[in-house]
């Protein structure tokens, strides 16, 4: 059976990674198991400098799901490239830089910081994130800008540009061809959903930053609604986020036209997470006679070629 | 981490509760500190996406099982209070690191609030076991919450505070933390809600005895991969966050900052 | 204890009704308690003729939510004139009706009819069904569409117009900027959120009309956060919906800022779910001495007069 | 509605259950017909917003109880299947219109399809009740599939059919709806899965034989508030989607339009 998938030059031997921000820069979960299970990782957050995030509380549970304000920390690109990323490379996995900044300078700058490490094998565009007053989510917002942005980072990587991209939009079809448009080697979706709590008692916004991102089972819908849209609509490959659980959800995301998947909120829940998923997404494929994963994609679209598989 | 079997579950005052359950490591061979806790599954349900971290309380070596004590405050823990003995409950941990021990240490002063003297018990035990004097405070709102009196009186003497006076002396823990009373100690520990802490810090390092504070952050995974849970510490004049999970819950209460 | 609070120039006992399209034309529910007990009732998106709606299935279960693609099915104004609406008179509350079309000239001609019906309190706008083809959502994505919208129906409506929008858009305070500034009266939110499930058997959308709309606890923080945001831009009322289902939650949306709110997806997990709910906030009220709801309204807000009440 | 006690679980087959709860309705005062549903809540966790419909099978009056059976398939139906005598479960219903009874049918022929048999057992009662002769034709996929056999045999003759031939007839119930076998039948009733009922339909109408189908659409409310369960209908000529949950899930069979 072949569970290895393609993003674009990415050679990922299965469709499952960790979603950036939930899996730190990986050490932690390797205390659980062998990171090498994975089809790639995605570190945390990387910005120029190093930041500190938001206050607390950053962090509240809702139904099935759950809303973070962290605000970017992170120990910024220099120490990412020092120190995160090399214990990393014994895993031989492919390892995504998630990139976040302010002006479009600072996302350059990162990026061609990243290019002199021999660690980085695509970056992940962050230009979604809610949580921070200049996190770039109005480069998530209009497709323009998202488009510039793009254009300017991909002068300047080295190596393949995954965009991420915010379901906070009216469309987000024409997102995805704004990025595809301007150069994109692969879009991932969805961000968080911008969500907010009451604490009754105190009367008052449960996070210290108000809003935050909504993430988890909750989420699931809007996502795999967004991955069926998009991927109707550009031939860059689509990787797939939001509320991933189980070795189903996966399936139903690759059916839905996702060529990969992340895993957020669900490494919370269960550090084993990614690698439970993976076994099971092994064994589903196993009991419906699945030879090769990649019959999967996109095949619950009408008229797909793999349909009726 | 695994799935653990519910070995008790007794009410211990108004929805206060101590859980019972097969432990996740093999006790007799250490591998757990005081201070440090556990983070359990509330249900397999997508109510509860994030787990709930108790602080290890009792550690059972004969049975190899541990219990945590908690208030069922929330959803969350009011769902903990519904299981039954031989129930499965999702166990991580023991996680973070807990409370140093000074081998030298004279007498040491316990200081807990309300649902935050669970750790203490075990942190007695083992100071009482190494040779320090233990002296215990311990505050609650009113006298139906005490709990884990008798237990730390086996360690040494415990000095009783209540919000209203009934029973024990009627005020805040840092009310008894007087000069005499603090006469001799030689390194403090504290867990309890965040106004007590800070009262706590601020008295005692007027009284310039070292110690050591738990603190309550909301935590998402417990072990170092969200970063939702930090608290700002202060080292080498330099001031930034830290997770509380790994590089906590305890903490030098010289390094913590309250904003 | 005061639990009475207004809408405009809408008098309700309480802040609790159903939400269009959950409770039908109310005399199912009739069947289970008295429904004088509501602030008021909204009543199934009617168009000018008779619908059919969309093939089956039209329902899916989705964690804490659930995905629907009715497609409006309803008798036509006429009957809803004639055989709907009458036997709600007996409740003694407000009675708002949904009104849903393809082109503005149906909302027109629609409302234009409900004028001559003495039963009419109110007319809530559905601009944003995700559900019909054409069945408005772009007047619910276009703030300019939307403002026309709104314009042509005030003119036309004998009774007060709540404009209810769709959370599908980049800015909800956009939206409710032009809707306020073309005349709306109220304004109510949020509908559905778009959404999907794939059938992994069949391989294919589990919906026969593929997409639907989400509701259900899973959109709360969602709703709860357009609710604030939107009570921060504009002056005219709103009203909360999204996944209410205790009293709680209704303290929730208050305090973000909803002068009342509805209740949807709760009434089928639960038909006595609004009658509960009305229960439940007088006893939260009981409880946090709260001896005037309206005191709540807005309080978790910085600077909220009511904030440290 | 109200919640009610589960009396017993019982695994009838391979993930098949037969479950029996207090009744919502005193059952010696009537109140309920045969082929009505009842609208479960599976729990009160937000994992499960929706009810689950299942028929009513069987009717105990003495202990005031009915008896479900189901098939665990998905997520609602297996956690149901956790449920445990003294459990508390929450039941709207009986609800919908179930199989009318003519008074005057002299035959009457049953046709279910797997777990579409369970309702025809409280219609058989009736009918055997008021003098009419009950031929049962049941179709499973499998012999471990087979239910409800012997408590049919009770009114009357049962023709069994498996698609495996491992046990009956080997085929489809169709195949058993022979002129021969419906000689004399005045009227049928069939519940299964929609294939069966759509291949039923067509058989019986040339064979000019009036009946009702007890349809299975997904519900939302189960009373007639969201518009999700509807079926397509031609009466008068005119084809309108009509609820199945107030106005089914039982339906005069040529009023069935299957697209
Ligand atoms: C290291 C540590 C040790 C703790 N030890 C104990 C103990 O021994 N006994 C005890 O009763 N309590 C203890 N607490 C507090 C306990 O974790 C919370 O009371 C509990 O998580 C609340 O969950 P809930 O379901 O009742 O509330 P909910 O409001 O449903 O919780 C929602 C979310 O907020 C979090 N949360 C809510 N209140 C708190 C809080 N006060 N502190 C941290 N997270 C919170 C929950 O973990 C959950 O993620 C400890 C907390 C920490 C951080
Ligand atoms: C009037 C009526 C009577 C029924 N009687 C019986 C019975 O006696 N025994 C029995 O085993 N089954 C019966 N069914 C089918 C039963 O309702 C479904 O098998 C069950 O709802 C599936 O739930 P789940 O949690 O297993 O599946 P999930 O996939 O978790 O269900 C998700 C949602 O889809 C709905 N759904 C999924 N499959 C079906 C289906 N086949 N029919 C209707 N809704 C579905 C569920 O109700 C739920 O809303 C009946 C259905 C209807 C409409
Ligand atoms: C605590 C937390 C931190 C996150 N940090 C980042 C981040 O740094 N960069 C990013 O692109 N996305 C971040 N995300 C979004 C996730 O990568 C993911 O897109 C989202 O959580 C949806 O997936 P899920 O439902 O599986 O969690 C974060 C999400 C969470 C919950
Ligand atoms: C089955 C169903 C039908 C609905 N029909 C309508 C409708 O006709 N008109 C409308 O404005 N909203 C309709 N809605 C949206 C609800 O009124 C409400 O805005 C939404 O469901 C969110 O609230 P909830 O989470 O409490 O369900 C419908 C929702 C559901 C679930
Ligand atoms: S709880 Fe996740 S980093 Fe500490
Ligand atoms: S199930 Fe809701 S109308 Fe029938």
């Amino acid at each position: 059976m072949n569970l290895a998938v393609k993003v674009g030059s990415l050679h990922l031997k299965n469709p499952v990674m960790p979603a950036s921000g939930c899996f730190s820069f990986g050490k932690e979960v390797a205390a659980f198991y062998d990171l090498s299970v994975l089809g790639a990782i995605v570190v945390k957050a990387t910005t120029l400098d190093e930041r500190q995030g938001n206050k607390t509380p950053r962090l509240a549970e809702t139904a099935a799901g759950m809303l973070n304000a962290i605000g970017l920390q992170n120990p910024g690109v220099e120490r990412v490239i020092e120190t995160e990323l090399p214990p990393l490379r014994k895993y031989g996995i492919p390892i995504i830089v998630n990139v976040a900044g302010n002006a479009m300078e600072d996302y350059v700058q990162v990026v061609e910081r990243l290019n002199d490490s021999p660690d980085v094998s695509a970056i992940e565009l962050n230009i979604s994130c809610p949580n921070v007053k200049c996190g770039g989510i109005q480069f998530g917002t209009d497709p323009e800008m998202a488009a510039s942005m793009v254009r300017a980072v991909k002068r300047a990587s080295r190596t393949p540009v995954i965009v991420k991209l915010s379901p906070n939009v009216t469309s987000i079809s024409e997102m995805a061809l704004a990025v595809e448009e301007a150069g994109a080697d692969a879009i991932s979706l969805i961000n968080t959903l911008i969500g907010m709590k009451i604490d009754i008692a105190r009367r008052a916004p449960l996070l210290a930053n108000g809003q935050g991102g909504l993430s988890g089972p909750a989420i699931k819908p809007i996502a795999v609604r967004m991955v069926y849209e998009v991927t109707s609509h550009v031939k860059i490959p689509v990787i797939g986020i939001g509320g991933i659980t189980t070795g189903e959800d996966v399936v139903e995301f690759l059916l839905a036209g996702a060529q990969a998947i992340q895993v957020g909120t669900a490494n919370f829940t269960d550090p084993l997470a990614c690698k439970r998923i993976i076994e099971e997404l092994h064994a589903y494929c196993d009991e419906a006679g699945v030879k090769d994963i990649n019959t999967l994609i996109g095949a619950a679209k009408p008229h797909a070629k793999g349909r009726f598989l | 981490m695994a799935v653990q079997r519910v070995l008790e579950q007794r009410v211990i005052g108004p929805e206060l509760y101590a859980l019972t359950f097969s432990a996740p490591l093999k006790l007799s061979e250490g591998g757990y500190e005081p201070g440090q806790f556990l983070h359990l599954r509330v249900t397999d349900s997508f109510d509860f996406v994030l787990r709930r971290p108790l602080s290890l309380c009792q550690v059972h070596v004969e049975r190899n099982a541990l219990t945590v004590m908690y208030r069922a405050q929330g959803a969350g823990t009011r769902r903990l209070a519904r299981l039954r003995a031989g129930d499965a409950i999702d166990v991580l941990g023991p996680l973070g690191k807990g409370f140093p021990l000074h081998a030298g240490d004279r007498r040491a002063l316990l200081i807990g609030g309300g649902i935050g003297v669970p750790p203490l018990v075990e942190l007695a035990r083992h100071l009482h076991a190494q040779g320090s004097e233990v002296v215990s405070v311990i505050g609650f709102q009113t006298a139906d919450q005490i709990i884990l009196r008798e237990e730390l009186k086996a360690y040494g003497q415990v000095h009783l505070v209540t919000d209203d006076g009934t029973e024990g002396v009627r005020g805040r823990v840092t009310d008894v933390l007087t000069p005499e009373q603090c006469e001799g100690v030689t390194r403090y520990y504290a867990c309890g809600p965040t106004p007590m802490l800070r009262a706590v810090q601020t008295v005692l390092r007027e009284r310039d005895i070292p110690g050591y504070l738990s603190l309550e952050e909301r935590m998402g995974c417990g072990i170092g991969i969200c970063v939702g849970c930090v608290h700002k510490v202060r080292r080498e004049g330099r001031e930034s966050y830290v997770k509380t999970c790994v590089e906590g819950p305890v903490f030098p209460a010289e390094e913590v900052v309250f904003s």
